[in-house]
């Protein structure tokens, strides 16, 4: 007789308010990023999405080597480019509906220019005329947020309200590696968690935030798997694989449609420039290991699958680069012209209606403008 | 006019009605924080909402002020109106970087095109015993932060009708509440409620000739208190309550420093980088040739708000007004 | 032949960068709570441990009724009850070297004072004549701490300080299942995870923050399941089963001693008192949820298992009570005399020096209290 | 005193000098941030630091302000002494719990038991075409944090002094480093420092009868410029440069006021509950019978801050300082 037996009434019992809510197993990552190009998986895609997001990787690439060529012509202030992460930035607009609202960080004008919004208003910002150049409500795409992890509340609330209204609105919010050690980051995920909102949360893990390596951000087995955590499923994908990632991202937007709640997506990717252009990045890595992410290159990837698969040629490729340039010289042209500055649009926007202060401020620059213009005038 | 029997009400009773009566009003108002639902705040301040409007409408939030706050801005980005608690003074500082970064600068950084109509509840102040931590006056900070309105009621009509026009601004308020006001009452009946305040209207609360006593929330009942002892000194004490820190009423507050010609500006805050320090350098501006002596302030120490047993050493009162009001050179009248 | 095959070269490779650094499965808490009490586990617990931990147990219950004794008497301006939780309150303490530090949040006192803490420095906050009542290095215990979750990272900063430093000193943080959502509980562990800092989290999950369920803090499966996504083992504790926690607690004490880094431990409990004395628990949840948890009550399960085993009997019983009562009859008389105050310490320790400003006005409050002592003078 | 060559050092070489100075004294001085370590700082202030003294003393931190706040506290606790680097001013927002509620006020909470030497370094201010969030002035909030000092340098040579005296602290600082002056040149010797200066000292930059401009940080290069363009309005302004804004240096301030009887406060900051409102309050509070005009204000107006394309209009100039010179009733003197 064991020393249980003999205690007759005295069994432990788990305590009382023990319940284990959700079974943890089908919220944790696979081991591996998922991957659709090059595999089986591939034959099932579909050969118009995978054109249609060639199309667009080769657009975005374009698009952030023309943006970057605009810092060097001192027509942007600052770009921070998202070459080698084209897939993730298209993938996430691609994937969501008319309806649905995409939350970008500061990296991410590729995905709000994918989106729909006009190039030049999606770089009003770094250009540096105004903080956020576009309406967000005509393509609901929120501002581009810079203080990191900060759009990702925004992105649960807008999502929760969208479903308290009954609309079956979906948000994708994307973060960095970086911006996952916010707390922000923390209170978003749970608050999506336990209110069930339709959202997506996907971090790029492109390696680096600014200078400082994945290894000295997060000690996790994956970034992925932080949403057992909160009681979401978290998935892992190879970020410069455009089709996966569609994918991956695709099934969640559905799940939270349907009500399933929210889904954390990992990409792995990589950035391939520095972290802007006035970053210098030798400083901290080295060419080696940027080279064998050339080799990983989103838009190579996508190229050899189509190519293989026949259903792209080199006249395909032309067509695609001849788009590409002609975004391009569009967008150069446009932003080789002087935005209209107005300084009284200074006090514009602080309050639907100017505090009796912010009047008198009003007036004195308007005093001050005044007087320069005569003494210009004079001048003249 | 219908001549009702008017209760007296608490504070606390006209802030629920204004809530209740605005979410009746509008389906778009929630109401969001910790332990508003069930329990009704640690106040009791949002009691009966749950129940009233349901949990949607007002709803137990984890326990994390920056995601209450940031999740609110999304609220409100999809045309919700919501009115968030904070459950006490220093446990917003967690969202100011929401607060700042975003509520405060959501409609100028989008050119108009995204207003957040918010109310965020700031229970502030001491004088309710509290331990560290819950009696902060944090309206400095506030006042700092271009594109909020700073709002805070000292008498239960004003509660209400404030609190009503707070959660219809298009704009985030912050809505200071004075918690050692929330039991005071006043003969204000919840079945006829005051008109709701327009936001930016100081008050003059009591004339007087001699000196103008400029201050908001906690600290108007003591000044009233100090302007009834003032009498026995031959004083003539005009009470002004700001009401609203942003925007600054400066017509209401300057007419009244040109007619008494000396003036002491009296809060709970620290005087150093507090309110009292913009409030007395913009009325100086501006009624300099009026002022037979500068503006004095009465205000909290500048250190850490102080153990319950010691608060009432830090709290201005009665006397440290008076004291000011002495010192406001009047021999170089006569 | 299948797709794969045909396409030589191409082959499907990891994104360069991947490579998951912990393995997760290790990481993951078990299922149920680990329990000792009434298992086979007991018969290998040592009898000391179990009596010394029933004598703190019974003690610690008994601080608890006094101390909210005491609010009733006005000698306390509130009182946060850890009944019930005794278990997690006295292992905490027990579990650490004297070289240790403990970071306890608000509702602590209990362990701050299992430590050595003197019981009426340690209700010094409480009571209010200041607010650390202890010197924090005295017995190497922080400020209680009244901002939730704000402790963790100076528990992470000061593990860190000290293995900087040489010393094999560990911290334990404690915070309550709220507290977890907050964003400073996600930066310290991260921190703590990638500099591997000698830590131990505890969680007291006990059911509630103030009148809010843990189904409206969190989704996930438990508390225990967030460490995966830090790269830190997450353990599960049955927290009324002293043997139990105080077992966890020490192998993760050991672990981070070691150097092997932190853990985090859910310690699944429940609070049986309303959150203060001021609070009123019947508006939010019903008396028979606390009936059940009163059988599972630490003491009587530890009392159980001793009684069982020979190690306890009434004579045994009645010494711990005897104990109890000296310190709570100790408590109360000196509770009940009015603490010496000075108002000038408002100005003592603002700065190591006294501002030029805070002279000013340590000379009006100075000359206050000496005309309102004038006039109290005159009045006799 | 040897005559050493002295060659010009910009400021952020002094800042990293004074930095490497202190670790070298001190093992217990350890350098802590975003990108602080291999990159050096977005600034390059703390280049070189952690290749001289490993990454241990100056570390790379995960991307969290408060934690890195809050994990530095703990070091402080243990006998350290962190130096924080905050990337730019809007990014010190998420730490403002950790620094308001225990950095600020550790010290008090535990009678004197656990200071906490601490030394904060947040770059701030415009003027260098940062996109929003990145030209922040947030001095107005540290002000109004008892238990803080706030110090800020104008010039090459007070930045290695203040920044060292401010490691050497035995309390909190909060070091605003003025972004548009990192790259000021100065003939300053790195191999022979200028001497550590004391906190709470202002300094005449250079004197003058007319007016007095109480300024600091970024805003001390423009009144000197506004004070050389006034000569030829026939006007002689001294410019007093704070240096640290707690404590405040009553007496240099007030003593160039009582001299010269009209004052302007000039800074980036917001005006409305700005620096300047208290400034302007304590120095009239101090010197009401010297003033011939009220104390006025220049400052950045109360908006976010703009857009790099506009931020020429919100930048307090010479133009503007001249401006309010001119309204300091001159008139009336004659
Ligand atoms: C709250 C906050 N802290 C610091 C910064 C400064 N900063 C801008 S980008 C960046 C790195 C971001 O890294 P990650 O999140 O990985 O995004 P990535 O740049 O790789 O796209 C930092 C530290 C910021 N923008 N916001
Ligand atoms: C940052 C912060 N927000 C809010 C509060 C107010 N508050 C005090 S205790 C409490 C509930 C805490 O719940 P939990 O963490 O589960 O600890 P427990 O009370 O159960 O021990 C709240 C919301 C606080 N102290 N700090
Ligand atoms: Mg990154
Ligand atoms: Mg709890």
């Amino acid at each position: 007789m064991t020393v249980m037996e003999q205690r007759g009434a005295y069994r432990p019992s788990p305590p009382p308010a023990w319940q284990p809510r959700t079974d943890p197993a089908p919220l944790l990552p696979d081991a591996e990023p998922h991957r659709v190009l090059g595999t089986e998986a591939a034959a099932q895609a579909d050969p118009d999405l995978l054109r249609r997001l060639y199309a667009e990787l080769v657009r975005g690439r374009r698009y952030n080597t023309q943006a970057t060529a605009l810092t060097k012509q001192g027509r942007l202030a600052v770009y921070p480019s998202s070459t080698g992460q084209e897939a993730c930035e298209v993938a996430a607009a691609l994937v969501l509906e008319e309806r649905d609202w995409l939350f970008p960080s500061y990296r991410d004008t590729l995905a709000v220019v994918a989106r729909g919004v006009d190039p030049v208003e999606a770089l009003t910002l770094l250009r540096g005329d105004w903080h956020t150049g576009y309406d967000p409500y005509e393509h609901r795409v929120a501002p581009l947020c810079t203080p990191l992890a900060t759009q990702l509340p925004h992105a649960v609330g807008l999502a929760h309200a969208a479903r308290l209204k009954g609309d079956d609105v979906v948000a994708l919010a994307m973060v960095g590696d970086g911006g996952t050690s916010e707390g922000d980051f923390h209170e978003a995920l749970n608050f999506a968690a336990v209110w069930q909102a339709p959202v997506v949360f996907l971090v790029q893990n492109n390696g680096f935030a600014i200078s400082v390596p994945l290894a000295k951000q997060t000690a996790a087995p994956s970034l992925a798997h932080k949403a057992v955590g909160y009681g979401m499923p978290g998935r892992l994908v190879d970020g410069n694989d455009a089709a996966a990632v569609h994918e991956v991202l695709g099934d969640a937007v559905r799940r939270a449609r349907a009500g399933g709640g929210p889904t954390l997506v990992e990409a792995v990717t990589y950035r391939v420039e520095a972290h802007t252009n006035a970053d210098d990045a030798t400083r901290y890595r080295g060419d080696a290991e940027v080279e064998t992410w050339r080799e990983h290159d989103p838009i190579r990837l996508l190229e050899r699958e189509l190519t293989d698969r026949g259903l792209l040629d080199e006249a395909g490729r032309q067509a695609a680069r001849d788009a590409a340039e002609e975004m391009a010289a569009g967008l150069r042209e446009r932003m080789n012209q002087d935005p209209a500055l107005d300084p009284m649009d200074l006090f514009a926007h602080v309050y639907a209606e100017d505090t009796p202060q912010l009047r008198e401020q009003r007036a004195m620059l308007r005093a001050e403008l005044e007087a320069e213009a005569e003494s210009e005038g004079e001048r003249r | 006019m219908t001549t009702v029997a008017v209760k007296p009400a608490t504070m606390a009773q006209a802030l629920t009605r204004a809530m209740r009566d605005a979410m009746a009003a509008d389906p778009a108002v929630h109401v969001m924080g910790e332990d508003v639902g069930t329990l009704g705040g640690v106040f009791r301040v949002t009691d009966g909402l749950a129940k009233e409007f349901g949990e949607d409408r007002c709803r137990d939030t984890p326990l994390a002020e920056a995601g209450i706050l940031g999740t609110a801005v999304g609220m409100a980005m999809y045309g919700l109106r919501p009115v968030v608690e904070m459950q006490f003074d220093a446990f917003a500082y967690p969202a100011f970087e929401q607060l700042i970064s975003h509520v405060s600068r959501m409609r100028n950084r989008t050119r108009g095109a995204m207003p957040l109509p918010l109310t965020i509840r700031v229970p502030y102040g001491g004088g309710i015993g509290g331990v560290e931590h819950h009696s902060d006056s944090s309206e400095a900070y506030y006042m700092a932060t271009p594109g909020l309105h700073v709002v805070t009621p000292a008498t239960v009509a004003d509660a209400y009708g404030l609190l009503r026009a707070s959660i219809a601004s298009d704009d985030p308020v912050v809505f200071l509440e004075p918690k050692r006001l929330y039991w005071s009452k006043d003969s204000w009946n919840p079945e006829e409620p005051t008109p709701v305040e327009p936001i930016g209207r100081a008050v003059v609360r009591r004339s007087g000739r001699s000196a103008t006593l400029i201050t908001y929330g906690p600290s108007v009942p003591v000044c009233l208190q100090a302007a009834e002892a003032a009498r026995a000194e031959g004083w003539d004490l005009e009470v002004v309550d700001l009401r609203s820190l942003v925007p600054f009423d400066d017509e209401t507050v300057c007419a009244s420093v040109r007619r008494t010609g000396r003036a002491v500006v009296v809060h709970e805050s620290g005087s150093f980088g507090g309110p009292g320090g913009e409030i007395a350098a913009r009325v100086t501006e501006r009624c300099f040739h009026h002022l037979e002596a500068p503006v004095l302030r009465v205000a909290g120490f500048d250190i850490p708000y102080p153990p319950p047993m010691l608060e009432r050493h830090h709290l201005p009162g009665v006397d440290r007004i008076l004291d000011a009001v002495g010192r406001l050179q009047w021999e170089a009248e006569s």
